[in-house]
């Protein structure tokens, strides 16, 4: 059996991080495991925090919830300050260091720090650090292969919007290969 | 097999509708369930369909009323304050014996409340989805797939009972995706239905949809006849699901989100040897009693899980009658219970028994 | 001889359950003919409200829905929308229309909903036994206002074509009555006009009936029409407020 | 010549057509009573009937055939 | 004492509303509870007070809420369509904790059904008046004079837990007259509120009367606050009539028309020598759990007539659990049962024990 | 140097939640402006609809209460008949006023109720995420008309000042926006005089807002004013549709 | 203990029947006893079958309804055909024989025959046959005195309308006079 | 002499205020970042503000004080 992944996807409205759950949650999909994909907004209008649970097991998903993950993606430090201590021990960390200066201080868990947003500007890829941070995660964690990954981002973006794909294959690209 | 794709709940419901042969929607915005109307917005006017955006909840569920009685399958989607306002159009639903779907999505309240998931339209559902002495089908999915299927069930089962049909949901299922097969178009027919309201083309005498009765015998008998047809669905058509019930100690009774959660709290009972074992009624009403009473003679206890202040609880100890003791956790006001607070809740009674 | 007059075939042979003298009967008789002039029977499907309309079922050979209070506008919706090919109208009165029903009525006629509405204004509420009306006069004596309508604190008066006549979905307004021979012959056409529209595709068509309760008026039936003329005509002047047809002339 | 047949069944004896026949020719019979206890309205001097309907059109109970 | 008056139950209850301060009536009107509504609008005007013909159900019950809002004794009426309309706005009076008095005449059901008494409203009136997780006050009068009294009662609780409350009767005792004794003015006292949104002339911070909050974990604390209340409130605030029950093997559990009935029936069983009694519920919520369970020991059956399909006997077995058995027996759609209908069914039960 | 402009003290000290550059906050600041000037924050009672501007009842510092989608109107009532001493606002969306709220909306008006309506007229359902309200214009894209609001089956936009003008008990119904300074200022006035109005007994007084929704428009700030402009003003015409005070003028 | 009195007053909607139940239920109450008054309607919008159940009494008074009446006023053919089977063994029925030509076979009650609306109108009491069969059936019955029955009827109607007052005790004396 | 001051508590950054200055004296700042994470608008060359409060007039959040 394949180990689960729990992930959390969280910071703030408008950095995609819904539908980086999304491309997460069709990995799953292609490789034939169950999935669960679950969004979470504020009580602000606009602007406000939004993150995403996504859960990818061989067994039927009970609670799609993610409240002890053990793969979080931060990208405000807000959610970094809400959401660190609920990481599993053993658990992965995916900071976007451009947004968010502070450093974990826990032991028990591996965290990557990746400017990813800066990466995403540099590469004419705004608003895409997003996928930068999911490719970095399939990466490390291997919780599918790269093919399964791409795949995943065809499923997720709509076949009219190909100028769209390329730009967010390109995103994930620089995630996976970011050390 | 059809291929699975990854769809969020409301759009399921949707989609599932549209290949159970609905092609009229009539609806009035309101979250969390917003997905549904759009995906319906965006699909009719492709497929013939009718899209209404209605000026209000009591519109469009006369709307309904109307299409229904016009023969075709019709529905609507609201959530808590909104249904509310529906209650005396499904009223005059069961009261014309016509078939409806109506979705709620729930969110907490009371009043404008707050509009995150929650499970405290229960009672609304199950006994009072208006005045009168009237039941409806109330369907509680637990997965997306789920929702597709009963979807189906509740458009066909509506219209061989002639009454109205519930998915009752909440927006954790409303707005969570995963992988669903949707059924081939064509699985469902949509029946006759020689009494509807569709011109009679010199052809029968004048149909008439109506509740009213002014002779109040007459009003009794059809209350009665309606009762009667209410019996053979309490015999026929309960649904649950059982987990692990066979051996159990202490059963938990959930349904929808909530159930999903005990599903983790169940396992991890197990993992540290407490018998638990989960009921998850799939119909609210009619209410799973004989499977209930099936487990009564195994079971040591039972424990409901509700994202209310405990409503189906009722249900339960009727079902039980006082033969074994029923606990009940519940979280309310949008919180989803948390598998481990679900599974303190099992040790603690696990200790008691 | 011939016969000139009687039972049209579209209502059916119930009496009435209305009370002696009431104009409610001459409405019925009107949309009867024009249903049976049309040759629609077959096709249409009337609403009948809450309000001494109710049993309107009992009375029209067409297929029938009794739609909740006010809600006969959306019942009619649903009724076209699935069914387009079928002629939907509603029958309602005053409470109906203009109070509890006043939002799916500006609504249904916003939309240009292809339907046709009578709309039967006695100014009052006949069914539960004289209550104030949302056109009730000012200083109209009714259960509910036993001193006399105060506009101060009991509102004026809707006058409910002026009001749709401003919105665009709408394509006939009209306000009649049938306290004369003649006015009868003009509510008729009215109504014809309203049916036509609706078979023509041209949207939202009401027609206002201006209307005798005599029960509630506490008055004989002849006295009641003669009220209506002195009291009623000048507040809710007859004539058409909206027209879009052919040859249609607004106020 | 002309008539007009007023059917009891349905006559409630409101007396709107006797208002509307322009040659006063209608009145409430004051021998008859209908099964729901009206007086029922039967025309006085049935030669001068033109047949022209007036009573016809204001009858509230579509209780008047009128024959020409 | 001051004089014995005849009046009909509707026009009692605006009496006795008046009397007990209220000044502010907002409603649509309904058959069978005109009366009500009749005699407000004569009175009000003459006395400095509002009656108010509202345009539907919806803006009255809206009304009364603005005008409870204000700090004022404000009440509605209305029957059973009229009532499902209301629901939403009590959902709304409950969430934002405003005292109101709601009278529902009850007529039969579903749908328009027709105007004749009933009592299928019970489900409605105490599980789910609205969505949401909450309770309000629910009443049951079984003479005028009762009326009277419960309308008092019903400000002044309703007053005290700043909720609403219901009288719940149906168009019999709605219609019928019977000698009622009112009370002196000056009997209840309209108790300050501070928190009610007047004007806060520049005196104190300003007052918001709201039911929405977007935190989950606030608007659970507010339902759990709330229900804290309710649970004081089932525990002082029970209340029923006892007939004969001391020394009773059957006793029938009936509320409001179909209690009056009852008593009939059980006088007629005693004179036969059947030992039977009756429990008449006067709170229907809270229920009067504490009485049916104290008296479990002694009674033999218990048997719930009702004008329904059978509604409150769920409250009845769940206050029994099981302990003993429970018949029911009703007529609906406005039919009043006989005294010898039910005494038939005493005899039937007495015949099984 | 003096100060000339600040927050009013009718606001609260709390940040709207409102998007950036949605005109929400200017209504809201308009209308704390008149609460200060006339000097009746201790008198005045709000109601926050059910819309973006729920929580208004966080912002104004005066006695806020919230109601039911669409029922401001009735709950200004049932707050005006107990304290007609108070001054009683409502602020409601589109979506609330002429939707769902139509028959409240109407009914106050023609019941001359003493209050004052402030109305915003953004197009649409801001809160809910986008979808058509009842004054989206034809052709316009919604997340519920997504191929733009087809008015053969979703119908006309509803022009409520001049549906409402139609009706006796109406005092003040004046369409105005705030897509520049100018007409910021007039639209000061104009919600001033409704209030104004309301002290003097005058009956009901409706201002409604053209405004913009940024976010569900899809545009930033200035561009959606740039699209109100040239979209919604040629719809909506600005002016007095009805003015009943001294030396007002109707349309 | 004095007799109960189960009172039902049948006939058309306009024939008073209601305010008829009305005086007896006040001669109840001034007489100090337990007394009921339900009216019943019929689905006919006007002019239908309209009836009254009184009932007095020394206990309180349980179902208002009266299903077997002791005492019966009736003023139409169609209600005597309903209720006559009804009235209890020993009862008394008071049958307004202008209206009503049938003659009643049951041999267990007693039935008193009185041309009640053509008494009224001679007396030009037109509409008041409901009185004269009241006034009837006080002195048939003697479920009060003379005295309270006026006093009722003077409770009954409202002071503004005295010439009516003077026309209803009137009648009630016809009732009371008629042989 | 006059002056505008942004309350940064408040600002959003919506630039309604820059399009409203006659004189085109405000713009948003560059390097500052609220902290709900906006650049705010600050006035680019105090000297000509003439205090003519029509940025504060359309600013809708309510973010501008003027003083002159
Ligand atoms: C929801 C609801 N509210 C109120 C009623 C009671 N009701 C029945 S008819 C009626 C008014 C009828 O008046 P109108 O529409 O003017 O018709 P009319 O009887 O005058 O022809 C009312 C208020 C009801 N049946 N349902
Ligand atoms: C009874 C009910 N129906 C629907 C909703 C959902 N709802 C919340 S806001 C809203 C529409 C708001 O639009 P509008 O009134 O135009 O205000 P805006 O947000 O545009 O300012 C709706 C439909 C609700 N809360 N209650
Ligand atoms: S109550 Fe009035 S409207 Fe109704 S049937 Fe009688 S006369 Fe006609
Ligand atoms: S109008 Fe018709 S119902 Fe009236 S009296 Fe003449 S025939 Fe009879
Ligand atoms: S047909 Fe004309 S003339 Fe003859 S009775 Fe009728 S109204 Fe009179
Ligand atoms: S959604 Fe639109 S109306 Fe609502 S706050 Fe944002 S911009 Fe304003
Ligand atoms: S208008 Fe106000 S909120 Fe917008 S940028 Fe200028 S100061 Fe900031
Ligand atoms: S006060 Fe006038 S000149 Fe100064 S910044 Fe604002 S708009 Fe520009
Ligand atoms: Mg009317
Ligand atoms: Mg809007």
């Amino acid at each position: 059996m394949r180990p689960d992944l729990n992930l959390l996807l969280a910071g703030f409205g408008g950095q995609g991080l819904l539908f980086g759950g999304k491309v997460v949650a069709y990995c799953g999909l292609i490789e034939n495991r169950e999935i669960s994909w679950l969004p979470s907004y504020g009580p602000e209008m606009r602007g406000g925090t939004a993150n995403c649970s996504v859960c990818i097991s061989d067994e039927p998903i009970g609670s799609p919830l993610v409240l002890s993950p053990n793969a979080l993606i931060v990208m405000n430090l807000p959610s970094l300050e809400k959401f660190i201590d609920t990481v599993e021990a053993g658990g992965s960390v995916f900071i976007d260091s451009s947004m968010i200066s502070k450093r974990v201080d826990r032991k028990d868990i591996n965290v990557f720090y990746i400017p990813a947003t800066k990466l995403a500007e540099e590469n004419d890829l705004k608003g895409l650090a997003n996928m930068v941070l999911v490719g970095k995660l399939c990466k490390e964690l291997g919780f599918c292969s790269k093919e399964t990954l791409f795949a995943a981002m065809e499923k997720s973006v709509p076949p009219s919007k190909a100028e769209l794909l390329e730009k967010n294959k390109k995103a994930l690209q620089i995630g996976i290969d970011y050390l | 097999m059809a291929e699975k794709v990854l769809m969020k709940g409301n759009e399921a419901l949707a989609e599932a509708a549209i290949c159970a042969g609905c092609r009229h929607f009539f609806g009035y915005p309101i979250t969390p369930q917003t997905e549904l109307a759009a995906y319906m917005a965006k699909k009719m006017p492709k497929i013939g369909g009718t899209y209404l955006q209605a000026e209000s909840e009591l519109a469009a569920i006369n709307m309904v009323l109307g299409a229904s009685a016009a023969g075709v399958r019709a529905m609507t989607s609201s959530s808590s304050p909104g249904i509310s306002l529906k209650t005396e159009g499904i009223s005059y639903l069961a009261g014309c014996d016509l078939p409806a779907l109506i979705i709620n999505v729930q969110r907490g309240g009371p009043g404008l409340g707050g509009i995150q998931p929650s499970q405290s339209d229960y009672w609304q559902a199950t006994k009072a989805t208006g005045h009168g002495d009237f039941q409806i089908l109330v369907f509680a999915p637990s997965t997306i797939q789920e929702m597709v299927d009963l979807v189906f069930l509740a458009f066909d089962l509506g219209d061989k009972y002639r009454m109205p049909a519930m998915i009752l949901l909440d927006g954790m299922l409303g707005q969570m995706m995963e992988p669903v097969v949707l059924p081939e178009a064509g699985k469902t027919v949509v029946p006759d239905r020689p009494w509807a309201a569709d011109g009679h083309k010199n052809k029968r005498p004048h149909n008439i949809i109506n509740s009213l009765y002014l002779d109040p015998l007459k009003l009794e008998q059809t209350n009665i006849e309606r009762f009667k047809r209410y019996e053979k669905i309490k015999g026929t058509e309960q649904r649950c699901e059982e987990l692990h019930t066979e051996d159990a100690d202490i059963i938990i009774v959930a349904y929808g989100a909530s159930s999903r959660v005990c599903r983790n709290a169940v396992a991890a009972a197990r993992a540290q040897g407490i018998k638990a074992g989960m009921i998850r009624p799939i119909t609210l009403w009619p209410f799973p009693v004989d499977t209930i009473q099936k487990r009564l003679v195994s079971a040591k206890a039972f424990l409901t899980v509700e994202m209310s202040m405990g409503q189906m609880v009722d249900d339960v100890r009727l079902a039980v009658n006082g033969a074994k003791p029923v606990h009940f956790f519940g979280r309310t006001g949008g919180i989803i219970p948390s598998p481990p607070e679900v599974l303190e809740q099992i040790e603690l009674i696990n200790g008691g028994i | 001889m011939a016969i000139v007059y009687k039972r049209p075939h579209a209502l059916t042979d119930e009496v009435f359950h209305y009370c002696p003298g009431c104009t409610h009967g001459i409405i019925h008789r009107l949309i009867a003919e024009t249903i049976d002039e049309l040759e629609i029977e077959g096709c249409t499907v009337g609403i009948a409200p809450v309000g001494c309309a109710v049993r309107a079922y009992d009375f029209f050979s067409c297929d029938m829905v009794q739609a909740a209070h006010g809600r006969a506008p959306a019942v009619a919706t649903g009724l076209k929308r699935a069914r387009p090919e079928n002629i939907i109208f509603t029958y309602q009165g005053d409470g109906d229309l203009a109070a509890i029903g006043m939002a799916e009525t500006v609504h249904a006629a916003t939309r240009g909903e292809n339907i046709t509405v009578i709309f039967v204004n006695n100014a009052i509420y006949g069914m539960t036994g004289g209550q104030m009306a949302p056109t009730s006069l000012p200083g109209q004596v009714t259960q509910t206002t036993p001193y006399g309508r105060d506009t101060n604190s009991a509102g004026y008066p809707i006058r409910v074509c002026e009001l749709l006549s401003t919105l665009d979905g709408v394509a006939l307004a009209q306000r009649v009555t049938v306290d004369s021979v003649r006015n009868v012959r003009i509510a008729k056409k009215a109504i014809k006009k309203a049916f036509e529209n609706q078979i023509k595709g041209l949207g939202f068509s009401i027609v206002e009936v201006v209307s005798s309760c005599p029960t509630n008026w506490g008055m004989a039936p002849n006295d009641a029409l003669k009220w209506l003329q002195d009291n009623m005509l000048p507040y809710y002047p007859l004539g058409v407020y909206k027209d879009i047809s052919e040859g249609g002339e607004n106020k | 010549m002309a008539k007009i047949t007023v059917d009891e069944k349905y006559c409630k004896g409101c007396e709107l057509c006797i208002a509307a026949c322009p040659k006063e020719l209608i009145a409430l019979s004051q021998e008859r009573i209908t099964e729901k206890g009206y007086h029922p309205a039967e025309l006085t001097r049935p030669e001068e009937c033109t047949g022209c309907g007036s009573c016809a059109v204001m009858c509230p109970d579509v209780a008047i055939t009128v024959e020409r």
